[in-house]
C-alpha cells in the first residue's frame, strides 16, 4: 500500500533557478494494486518514483508505504530501474543474490532461493553468465529476478522496457502479468508507452508537466490475462492518447520553438479524430 | 656511517668504514692504499672496508654531507660547496696536487688561454676544482664567462664524454684532470694547451685530491680516520718508489670501479703530471673559494668574507707526521 | 568563488607552514626555506637565466612535439589502412612504445653529440610512438557507418573522405593521444636535459645538484609543475574537453 | 522503383562457418510506394536494406533501382540509419548540406536549399547546434532533412525510429506520413514494431529468420493519412502479429534454451487468442 | 598463424637487413652489429650480469609501484569522498602528476643517497599522482544508480557499501590507470637508474656508454623493449582487456 500526499519537489538548477518538478501529487495505490504513470518526458515521473523508493526526499508532503512512513530506500520497496543497473563484476546469480547477501543469509541459502527466481524467468542456464553476455530482454529479466527475490512488498518499476525492441517487450509484458497475477505485489509502473500502460494495469495515472503534477486517472476494467485485440484497452488508450495530446505539444513547442504551431501540428489532429473513434 | 656504538671497543664489533673516491687517476694513492692492502692493514681486522666510486665531487660531498660514506679522496671545491651549507664536514690531508691541464680541440683555433674568447670549454662539473682552476685562468687574462658567445661558456660534462664531444667537434677546450688530457693528445684530437705546471692556482702547486671526513665518524672513529692518513702516507711513499708496480695497481682498481683498465703509458703520464703531498696549501683552497663566492655558487656570504676556518682540521694530520 | 579564495588561502597557509617548519625543524641544506625558494625564484628571472632556460625546454619540446605529431599521424594512417603493415609490423612500435625514451639517449649521444640535437631526438621518440597508436587505433575506430554513409554521399573512397570525414572523426581519439604524447615528452625532455647539455630546465637542474643548492633545485621543479600543469590541464586538457563535448562524447562521463 | 530478385547472403562467422542471413529474396517496391519489412531481431532485415543500398554486396541474385544494376552506394538511394549518424564534428545546417557539398554546389546554394529541408523538419532555429546538442527526435528530423535534400528517388529507412521514446516517435509518424504525401518518394521502411509498420505502409512484408526469407506479404488499404483508431489497422496488426508469432517463439527458444517450452510460451497463447479476435 | 609466420619472417628479414648494412655501410662504432648484439646477449646473460641487473631493476618497480598504487588509491579515496580536499588539495595533485618524477631525484639523492632508495623513490613518485587521479575518477564516476540500488538491497552507506560496490566499481579505472601509471614508473625508473646507482639495467646502459660499447647498449635496449612489452601489453593490456570486457565496457570499442 502507497500513500503519497501533497509531495511536492523543487531542483535547483545550474543557473540557481529553481525547477518545480513535482507540485502537489496526491494519490494511493491499494495492496496488491498495479498502477502506471504515463507521461511526457521530463515531467516528473521519475522524480515522484524516487521518492516513493526512498532515493530522494520530497521538499513538502508526506510518502507512506505499508504504514510507515518513507525516510530511506529499503527492501521492502524495490526499484527496478529502466536500465536494469545490474552489477557488471557479478554473475546472474551473484546479481540476484546481493540483497540476501545483505541480510546476512547464509550462501547455500541465498544461492537456492536467488536459483528459484532466476528459474522462474527462464533464465535457468544463465545463473553464471556476466551481464554483458545476456541480451537486454535477459538483463532485464535478471533484474525482476533481482527484485523479487528480496519478496518486497512493493515493486517500483522505472521504464523497466523502455529500451527494449517490441517483441521482447511483448513477451516481458506477458510474464511480467504472469508475476503479479502469481504473487500479487503492490505494483507502480512507470513508462511513456500508452499501450504498454493500458495493457498492465488496474489503473493508469496521467501527469502533466511543467510542474508535474497528476493530470487524470483512468481505471482499465478488462479482464486479466489482458489480449492485446481487447476493444476495452483500445477504447482506454484513445481516452489517454486524447488526454495527453495537449502535454505533448506543449514539449514540442519547447523542442522546435515557434517552428511549430498549433495550426500544423497532425498530433491534436489525430487526437481529435481519435477521440471521434473512441466514442 | 658506522654506528656509534662501536666507538671505543674497537677489539668488539666489527666496523664497517665507507671510503669514498672518484675514479680517476689523480687518486693514486686512494687506489694504491686499497689495492696493496695499505688501509686494511692501519684499520685493523676488525674493520670491514667498503669503496665507494663517484663520478664527480658534488655527488661525493652530499653523500658524505649525508653519512653515506665516512670518509674519502675528493677534490677540494665541491667541498668547500657543502661545508658552507652543512658545515658538517673537515679536510684531513691532502693526497695530491696538481693533475689537471687544459686542452684545446684540434682546428678550434685555440692555442692560448686568450683564444677561448667566444669558446666552448667543457669542465667535469659545476663547481668543481678544475672549474676553479678555469675561471682562474680566464679571470688572468680578462676573459669573462658568459652564457652567450660574449665570453666564454662553460659547459659540465663527464669526461668521457667529453672526448666524445671533441671528436665531434661540438666543444672546443676542455680543463679536465689527467689522464685525460694526455689521452686527449695521445689520441691527436686536440693539444695540451696549458700545461699542468702553470694551472693556477699557485701554478700547479694546489690542492686537487685531499682526504675529507664526515663530522660524525671523526667524533665516533677518529683512530680509524688516522689509520687512512697512515694508509695514505704508505700509498704515496709506496708510488714514490715503485713507480711501475704503481701503473698496473692503478689499472686493477680503474677496472674495479668501471669495469674498464688504462694503459700503463696514459698512467705513467698522469702520475708524471702531479704532485703526490699530503700537505694542504690554505691560501690556495682560500683563493679557490673566493672564486666560487665570485661566480655566485656560495651564497650568504658577508662582507667579512668565507669563514674556513671550521672546516680544517689538521691535527691528525700533525700527529701521523709526527709519530713517524 | 569561495573554492578559489579557499585555494588561496591553503597556499598562503603552506607557505607559513612550510618556512615555519624550515626554522624549527632545522632541515638546514637538506631543503630549502620558502623565502631561499622566492630569493632564487626572483634572482632567476632577474637575471634572465630562468627564463632562457624555460624558453629552450619549450623550444625543444615544440620542434620535438611537432615532429612526432607529423611522423605519428603519418605512420598511424598508414598502419590503420594497411593490414599487412599493421600485422608484421605493428608489434614493433607497441614494443617500441614500452621503451622510455631515454634508453635512446646513449645512442643519440652518439649520433648527435652532447647536445640539442640529442634531446630533441629522444623527446621526439618519447612522443611518437605513442602518436602513432593514437592515430591507428583513432582511425580504426571510426564508426563504420560514417564510412558508409559518407560514401552513400558521393564522397569516393580517396582524399575527400579522408580528409572531410576519417580525418574529423578520428579528431577525438587524436586530442586524446596528443595528450598523453605530450606528458611522454615531457619526461623525457626533463630526463634527457638532466643528462646531456644545452641551456633547459633540466641542465639548471643537474646544475643546482652540482652546486648542492636545494632552493634551485625546488625552484626548477616549481616552474616545471607549473609549465606541466599549463600546458596539461590549462591547454591539452581543455581543448580535449571541448572537443569531447563538441562530439557529445562526455554525455556517459558526468 | 525497386526490384530484388533472388538475393542471397551468406556471412563468414568468426568459427569459420557460414550464417545464411538471406535466402531467395525476391520483390518488387513500385514507384513512390511505402513498403515496411517487419521481422525478428537478426533476421537480416539490415543485411537486406544495405544490399539495397549498395553499401554490402549480395552473393547471389541481383537489386535493380530506377532500373539500374546496383553496384555501390549512390545518392539516389539514401539510408537513414537507426542512430542517424549524423557526423559529430559538423552542425545540423554542415551535416544537412554534406551531400550537397559533394556533388560540388556551391555554398550559397548549398545553404539554402538544406536551410529549407531543415526548416520544413521544424528546426529553423536549431542549424547551428552541433547534433549532441539536439535531442533524439530532433538528430533523427535532421537526418530525414539531410536524406531529403538530396533529392533521392528512394529512401531507405533502418528502423529510424527505434530509439526514440513513444511521443517523439508518434510526432514523427506523423511528419513522415507528411513528408511521403507531398513527396512521393519510394520508401523502404525497416522496422520491428508492428504498429509503425501498419500505421505507415501501403505494404508490409513479414520476414522468417534463419535463413532470412520473405514470409507474407501484407496489403494496408486505410484511407491516409492515417489514424490510429482506424479499425482496419488494428486487423491487420493482428494478423501480422499472428504470422510473427512462429517466428518470435523461435528467437525466444534460442535465447533461453529449454527453459523455455511451447506450452508455457505465453505469447503462443496471445496470438492465437488474437487470431480468434482478428477474425 | 600466417600473421605469426610473417612476423618470424619479418624479424629475421631485420636481422639479416641489420647485419648487411652494418657490414656494408661500415657504422663501426655507432651502432653494432646483430651478431655483436647477439653475441653480447649471450656473454650478459651467460656471466649473470644481465640477469641480476634484470632482476634488480624489477625488484625496484615492483616495490615501487605497490607503493604507489596503495598510497595512490588511499589518497584518490580521500579526494573523491571529501569534496573540501578535493577542491582545496586536488589542483596540487593535478601539478604534481605533470612533474616528471626524474625532477625529485636530486633531492632524493640528498635525502636518500645516490642508491636503491631514490630510485625507488622517484619511481614511486612517478606512479603515485596517476594512480591517485585514476582512482579519484573511478570512484566519482561510479553510476550513481549503483551506489543507490545498493543502499536499496541493504549495504548501508558504509564499509560494506565500500568493498561490495565501489571498489568492484571502480576496478576498471583502476586498472587502465595502474597501466597508465606503470608506464609512468617504467619511465623514471630507467632514467632513474641512468643517473643513480646501484645494479640494474639503467645502471648497465650507463657503463656501456661509459665504455663506449654499443652492442652492450642496444642489448640493454632491447631487454628494457621486452620487459615493457611483456609488463604492460601482456599483462596490463590483457587484465585491462578480461575486466573491461567482463563489464561489457567493450562493446562500444568494437
Ligand atoms: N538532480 C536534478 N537536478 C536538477 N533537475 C533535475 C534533477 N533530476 C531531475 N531534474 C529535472 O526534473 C524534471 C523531471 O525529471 P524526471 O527524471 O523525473 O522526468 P521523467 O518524467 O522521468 O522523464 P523521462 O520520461 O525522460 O524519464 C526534468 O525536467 C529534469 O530536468
Ligand atoms: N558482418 C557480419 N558478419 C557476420 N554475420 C553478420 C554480419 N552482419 C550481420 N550478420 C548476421 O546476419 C544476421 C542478420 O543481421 P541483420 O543486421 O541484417 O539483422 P536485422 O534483421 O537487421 O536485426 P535487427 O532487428 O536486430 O537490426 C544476424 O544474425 C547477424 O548476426
Ligand atoms: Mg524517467
Ligand atoms: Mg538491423
Amino acid at each position: 500500500m502507497i500513500r503519497v500526499e501533497a509531495v511536492g519537489k523543487t531542483f535547483m538548477q545550474r543557473d540557481g533557478a529553481g525547477y518545480t518538478a513535482l507540485e502537489d501529487i496526491d494519490f494511493e495505490i491499494g495492496k496488491g494494486e498495479f498502477v502506471s504513470i504515463l507521461g511526457p518526458s521530463g515531467c516528473g515521473k521519475s522524480t515522484l518514483l524516487n521518492v516513493v523508493a526512498g532515493l530522494e526526499r520530497a521538499d513538502s508532503g508526506r510518502v507512506e508505504a505499508n504504514g510507515k512512513e518513507v525516510a530511506q530506500p529499503g527492501p521492502d520497496r524495490i526499484v527496478v530501474f529502466q536500465d536494469h543497473a545490474l552489477y557488471p563484476w557479478l554473475t546472474v546469480l551473484e546479481n540476484v543474490a546481493f540483497g540476501l547477501k545483505q541480510k546476512g543469509i547464509k550462501k547455500k541459502e541465498r544461492r537456492e532461493r536467488a536459483m528459484e527466481q532466476i528459474r522462474a524467468v527462464h533464465l535457468g542456464k544463465f545463473a553464471d553468465r556476466y551481464p554483458h553476455e545476456l541480451s537486454g530482454g535477459m538483463k532485464q529479466r535478471v533484474a525482476i529476478a533481482r527484485a523479487l527475490v528480496m519478496d518486497p512488498e512493493i515493486l517500483l518499476m522505472d521504464e523497466p522496457f523502455a529500451a527494449l525492441d517490441e517483441q521482447t517487450r511483448l513477451l516481458l509484458h506477458k510474464e511480467l502479468e504472469q508475476i503479479w497475477l502469481n504473487t500479487r505485489k503492490t505494483i507502480l509502473f512507470i513508462t511513456h508507452n500508452i499501450r504498454e500502460a493500458v495493457t498492465l494495469s488496474d489503473r493508469v495515472l496521467v501527469m502533466s508537466t511543467r510542474p508535474g503534477r497528476i493530470k487524470k486517472e483512468f481505471r482499465v476494467r478488462a479482464t486479466r490475462p489482458r489480449e492485446p485485440g481487447d476493444s476495452v484497452l483500445h477504447h482506454i488508450e484513445s481516452q489517454i492518447m486524447d488526454t495527453l495530446a495537449a502535454e505533448l505539444e506543449k514539449v514540442a513547442k519547447e523542442e522546435y520553438g515557434n517552428d511549430y504551431t498549433l495550426e500544423k501540428s497532425p498530433l491534436s489532429h489525430s487526437a481529435a479524430s481519435n477521440l471521434g473513434d473512441g466514442i | 656511517g658506522s654506528s656509534k656504538d662501536n666507538a671505543g671497543s674497537k677489539s668488539a664489533d666489527p666496523v664497517t668504514v665507507k671510503i669514498g673516491l672518484l675514479k680517476n687517476v689523480t687518486h693514486a694513492p686512494a687506489f694504491v692504499a686499497i689495492q696493496k692492502g695499505y688501509l686494511q692493514t692501519r684499520l685493523g681486522d676488525n674493520a670491514k672496508i667498503e669503496v665507494q666510486g663517484f663520478n664527480n665531487g658534488a655527488d661525493f660531498s652530499t653523500a658524505l654531507a649525508t653519512g653515506q660514506i665516512d670518509i674519502g679522496y675528493v677534490g677540494p671545491s665541491p667541498v668547500i660547496n657543502q661545508y658552507v651549507r652543512s658545515k658538517n664536514i673537515k679536510i684531513l690531508s691532502g693526497a695530491n696536487n696538481g693533475g689537471a691541464v687544459l686542452v684545446a680541440r684540434k682546428g678550434s683555433g685555440v692555442t692560448s688561454v686568450k683564444d677561448l674568447a667566444g669558446k666552448l670549454v667543457a669542465i667535469p662539473t659545476k663547481g668543481s676544482t678544475n672549474e676553479i682552476s678555469l675561471r682562474l685562468l680566464l679571470r688572468d687574462q680578462g676573459l669573462q664567462v658568459t652564457t652567450d658567445k660574449s665570453g666564454t661558456q662553460l659547459i659540465a660534462m663527464a669526461p668521457a664524454d667529453t672526448l666524445t664531444a671533441m671528436k665531434q667537434g661540438q666543444v672546443d677546450a676542455t680543463l679536465l684532470p689527467e689522464p685525460w688530457g694526455t689521452q686527449i693528445a695521445n689520441e691527436g684530437i686536440g693539444d695540451i694547451v696549458v700545461d699542468w705546471d702553470r694551472i693556477p692556482p699557485n701554478k700547479g702547486n694546489y690542492p686537487l685530491t685531499i682526504i675529507v671526513s664526515g663530522d660524525g665518524f671523526l667524533k665516533d672513529h677518529r683512530d680509524l680516520a688516522k689509520s687512512v692518513l697512515l694508509a695514505n702516507e704508505d700509498a704515496i711513499k709506496f708510488i714514490h718508489d715503485n713507480p711501475d708496480e704503481t701503473y698496473s695497481l692503478v689499472s686493477d682498481e680503474l677496472k674495479e670501479l668501471t669495469g674498464k683498465g688504462l694503459d700503463a703509458e696514459l698512467i705513467e703520464a698522469a702520475l708524471s703530471h702531479l704532485s703526490l703531498t699530503t700537505d694542504i696549501d690554505r691560501d690556495a683552497l682560500k683563493t679557490m673559494a673566493q672564486v666560487a663566492v665570485d661566480a655566485g655558487y656560495v651564497k650568504g656570504v658577508g662582507e667579512a668574507g668565507l669563514d674556513l676556518t671550521g672546516l680544517y682540521d689538521l691535527s691528525l694530520l700533525k700527529e701521523t707526521l709526527e709519530g713517524k | 568563488m569561495t573554492t578559489r579564495w579557499r585555494k588561496a588561502l591553503f597556499l598562503i597557509l603552506l607557505l607559513v607552514i612550510w618556512e615555519t617548519a624550515y626554522r624549527t625543524m632545522h632541515w638546514g641544506w637538506r631543503f630549502p626555506s620558502a623565502l631561499q625558494t622566492m630569493q632564487t625564484f626572483y634572482d632567476g628571472i632577474a637575471n634572465g637565466q630562468l627564463l632562457d632556460a624555460t624558453m629552450g625546454s619549450l623550444r625543444r619540446i615544440l620542434i620535438a612535439f611537432s615532429l612526432s605529431c607529423v611522423i605519428g599521424m603519418t605512420l598511424g594512417v598508414l598502419f590503420a589502412r594497411s593490414r599487412l603493415l599493421d600485422e608484421t609490423f605493428g608489434f614493433v612500435v607497441v614494443a617500441l612504445q614500452t621503451v622510455p625514451s631515454i634508453a635512446w639517449l646513449p645512442f643519440a649521444i652518439i649520433w648527435f653529440g652532447l647536445n640539442d640535437m640529442s634531446v630533441i631526438f629522444i623527446t621526439t621518440i618519447g612522443a611518437t610512438w605513442t602518436m602513432t597508436i593514437a592515430s591507428r587505433s583513432g582511425i580504426r575506430n571510426i564508426p563504420p557507418i560514417y564510412l558508409k554513409s559518407a560514401q552513400m554521399f558521393g564522397t569516393g573512397r580517396g582524399f575527400r573522405l579522408f580528409y572531410q570525414v576519417m580525418v574529423p572523426a578520428a579528431i577525438p581519439q587524436l586530442i586524446t593521444g596528443m595528450r598523453m604524447a605530450w606528458a611522454f615528452a615531457w619526461r623525457a625532455l626533463v630526463s634527457g636535459e638532466l643528462i646531456a647539455r644545452g641551456i633547459g630546465l633540466g641542465q639548471l637542474l643537474e646544475e643546482g645538484r652540482s652546486l648542492g643548492d636545494t632552493s634551485v633545485m625546488l625552484c626548477i621543479v616549481l616552474v616545471i609543475a607549473i609549465l606541466g600543469t599549463i600546458s596539461d590541464h590549462l591547454v591539452f586538457k581543455r581543448i580535449e574537453n571541448r572537443i569531447w563535448t563538441q562530439y557529445g562524447l562526455n554525455a556517459a562521463k558526468t
